[in-house]
């Protein structure tokens, strides 16, 4: 599973992008979150604020109970703040 | 009707966007046009870098056009949002609304800003004069209720 | 803020209306542009006349133009009619409002035409392509129904 | 006191403009338009409906009720469908 980051996630956690490889018990939005934050201090940093952060599976709006099964590339990002 | 929709962090001529969408037709009669520009409140900006989610950022901007277009009756609808730096006065975003009757280029208009701001996968951040970076322009509540507000029964136009 | 107030018989450049609007300042963040154009749904029409009450029509727009200015906080703020010939695509009416924030924008825009359509003494007359005169256009009763709206309490963009 | 007449009111009456003096019993817009309809046929045709009637005093929009004492000129038109 690829991995996106942008804005202040993105600076924060260190990378653009990367490959993920969680465990079989790591099920939705929620659990990669979590699982992240376990991952090291930066990525602890990053998520430490859940409600704060916004996801996208495969380039699509979720909300953090969304199941990740099948996804290839999931983003996380703050508020957006275009237009 | 085919929205056009573009990410790119050339500038865009609006007036052009406007021809092609009237170019050759008489049925149009509501043209509608929003520009969204960085502004300089306090004199110490140098620029907003914009970053976008490439692929999602049009995707997204053409599943809010569709569905203005599904809310409306638009005989044209066009959505550019740049990317990178951009200098204090200058556009950021454009969204042009044509339908035959007023009401409707104005609520669709509205409507593509509203959902584009909350929807859309774009941040801002600030470079200050000095040359330091400034903060990621925080999302802002309005901005949600300005969304919202298109949710409740009675909208304007449809 | 001194509103731009024109009628005229010749085209107008809203490209060039906007910049003006704009030109050396970065206070503005939203630009809402709405152009309104001659519509030949039937494909008879040939043009429709615009008639005017002279000196009247200015300083009714000017009076629309500083209530919408009373009401919203705007940087700039131009409305354009012309008068005379005009054909079916060609556009008939221009106003511009710039502020601050887009909900200010589109609000006072919107109050613009809405309030033009039913207080700036101008009236058409369709002329068809066989030459022959045909209606005057009727007032719409959804054309007074959105002017009085603007009447209600928790006006938007206030 | 100058008349003035547009679109289709104009078309009726068969003038742009034209001066006029009511008698002194004449005081508001609507006891105008009654002494307009007895003028002639055009006058009559152009005015038989009141209600579609506008008038403006010195350049604003008053209704049918208002007091024409004093004023330079009076206009009369349909309903606007400019914009």
């Amino acid at each position: 599973m690829k991995a996106v980051y942008f804005a202040w996630v993105r600076e924060r956690v260190g990378l653009t992008d990367e490959e993920i490889a969680p465990p079989a018990d790591v099920r939705t939005v929620a659990d990669l979150l979590a699982w992240q934050i376990a991952r090291g201090e930066n990525y602890a940093y990053a998520f430490e604020n859940a409600k704060a952060i916004r996801a996208a599976l495969d380039r699509k709006h979720v909300k953090h109970d969304a199941p990740i099964a099948g996804v290839r590339e999931v983003a996380f990002f703050p508020p957006m703040t275009g237009g | 009707m085919q929205p056009k929709i573009s990410v790119r962090t050339e500038p865009f001529d609006a007036a052009a966007e406007s021809a092609a969408l009237t170019k050759g037709r008489a049925d149009i009669g509501a043209l509608v046009s929003f520009i969204g520009l960085c502004r300089d409140e306090g004199g110490a900006l140098a620029a907003l870098e914009l970053e976008h989610y490439p692929g999602m950022a049009e995707e997204e901007m053409a599943r809010v056009a569709q569905e203005a277009a599904r809310r409306w009756p638009l005989m044209g609808l066009t959505a550019i949002h740049r990317s990178g730096r951009i200098a204090p006065g200058e556009p950021i975003v454009l969204v042009i609304a044509a339908s035959g009757h007023r009401a409707a280029a104005f609520a669709a208009a509205e409507f593509m800003m509203d959902y584009l701001k909350t929807r859309a996968p774009f941040w801002k951040k600030e470079w200050r004069r000095d040359g330091t970076a400034g903060d990621w322009v925080e999302a802002k509540d309005h901005d949600d209720a300005a969304m919202e507000r298109w949710r409740e029964p009675g909208k304007r136009g449809e």
